[in-house]
């Protein structure tokens, strides 16, 4: 059996951190006619709830991670005319400001590429199988609620 | 045999990552319902709890989603990436 | 009088390429609570109004440009809740696939961000002083037109 | 005197980037008017096209606008970059 890399080449699952240099050119090259690429990162914020955050730490349910995400991306590549798209996503241990999420999509015209990357970003806030853990400076430990604004950005994109 | 997976705050609340169970019930429900049979913990977690999230073979389910041998069958709570 | 880097710190014109890593880490030094980085990279197509592009000149208006920039810069601030935002245009001469702009911008939440790159773009488009001319493979010289769309885009945001 | 710029297609086609006039015009539209008399091109190029745009100190402005001695009056087509 193939294993996830082989499977879904645009999407990624990594504790390493990303260069968002390198990922653009991976993500233009053998791609013709790019006229616009947005790239949008998600960061650990030093604050959430009014609270402190010392550390962030991200689980996920290896297999259906993959799988949930490239259903998202493809039904980005559906709904608008795009180039490419990629996603990559964080996982284990990080810390304020670092990164946590890219998603990069390159299109012809503008238009297609901001609201697909902005979709993307949508729907994997409500369906990907990712969940955050957050540790204050004190040392407490709590899981981030999910948010009903995520849910309404969701619904926002309903045909 | 069935091979049940819980996540994040289920994992914790459960004591317990991945567990196998025989293949002898017909929906997520049907499983559910032995789970929760338990105790108190169990029957929260997985009867008492609207949050309650539920995939079958990396596919988003419900409760009444058939389950056979072989399946994968998840819980976890409300997802919260990116 | 200051020159125009000391006055708008955040809007660059120059003729050298960006790197998207560099930049970003500039945009959010100093800036604290940022959870959500857009960036918009437009890119020169090798394809324009159906013919092959071999070469795409840029020139602008010194001083104008800047000024007009920085407008539109401070108009998505008063519009959207942003961390911070940047903008650099080159001039010049580049081709198929160079970098031409970068719009790039940080807030708490992606919501914000995505509407204010996106708001920037197409106000840049209709209303800070560049003009683009094309070279094509045969030698043949010409001036990009203006396009409609842009209009139309930039029309959508009118409050 | 008052500064007067060329850009783009329009510096091409008037053969020239930048010119300094005495500032006796009370309004962009007086100093094109003056500038139009130069020629046939010069009357195409301000006069007759719908297409012109004008910034006066660097600011958007239209054949309305008032200029006074010192001021930059710049003269271009539709701008197309990004």
């Amino acid at each position: 059996m193939k294993n996830a890399e082989e499977m879904y080449p645009y999407i990624k699952i990594q504790q390493a951190d990303f260069d968002l240099t390198v990922e653009n050119a991976k993500l233009r090259t053998g791609h013709k006619d790019i006229g616009a690429v947005v790239s949008f990162v998600g960061t650990v914020r030093d604050i959430n709830e009014g609270d402190e955050v010392a550390i962030l730490e991200l689980e996920h349910y290896p297999g259906m991670t993959e799988k949930a995400l490239e259903k998202i991306r493809l039904e980005a590549h559906d709904r608008w005319s795009l180039e490419a798209s990629l996603i990559i996503h964080r996982i284990g241990k990080m810390y304020p400001a670092d990164q946590i999420v890219l998603v990069a999509v390159a299109s012809r015209h503008r238009e297609n590429a901001f609201h697909a990357a902005h979709f993307i970003m949508d729907y994997l806030k409500t369906n990907a199988p990712f969940w955050k853990k957050e540790t204050l400076p004190d040392g407490d430990v709590r899981w981030v609620d999910s948010r009903v604004s995520d849910k309404e950005a969701e619904a926002r994109w309903a045909v | 045999m069935v091979n049940i997976l819980y996540f994040a705050s289920f994992r914790e609340m459960l004591g317990q990552a991945d567990e196998q169970m025989p293949a002898q019930h017909s929906t997520v429900g049907a499983l559910i319902s032995e789970l929760a049979q338990r105790g108190d913990l169990w029957k929260q977690a997985l009867l008492e709890n609207t949050n309650l999230q539920i995939a079958v073979n990396h596919d988003v389910a419900s409760r009444e989603t058939a389950i056979k041998a072989g399946d994968e069958v998840a819980f976890f709570p409300p997802v919260t990436g990116g």
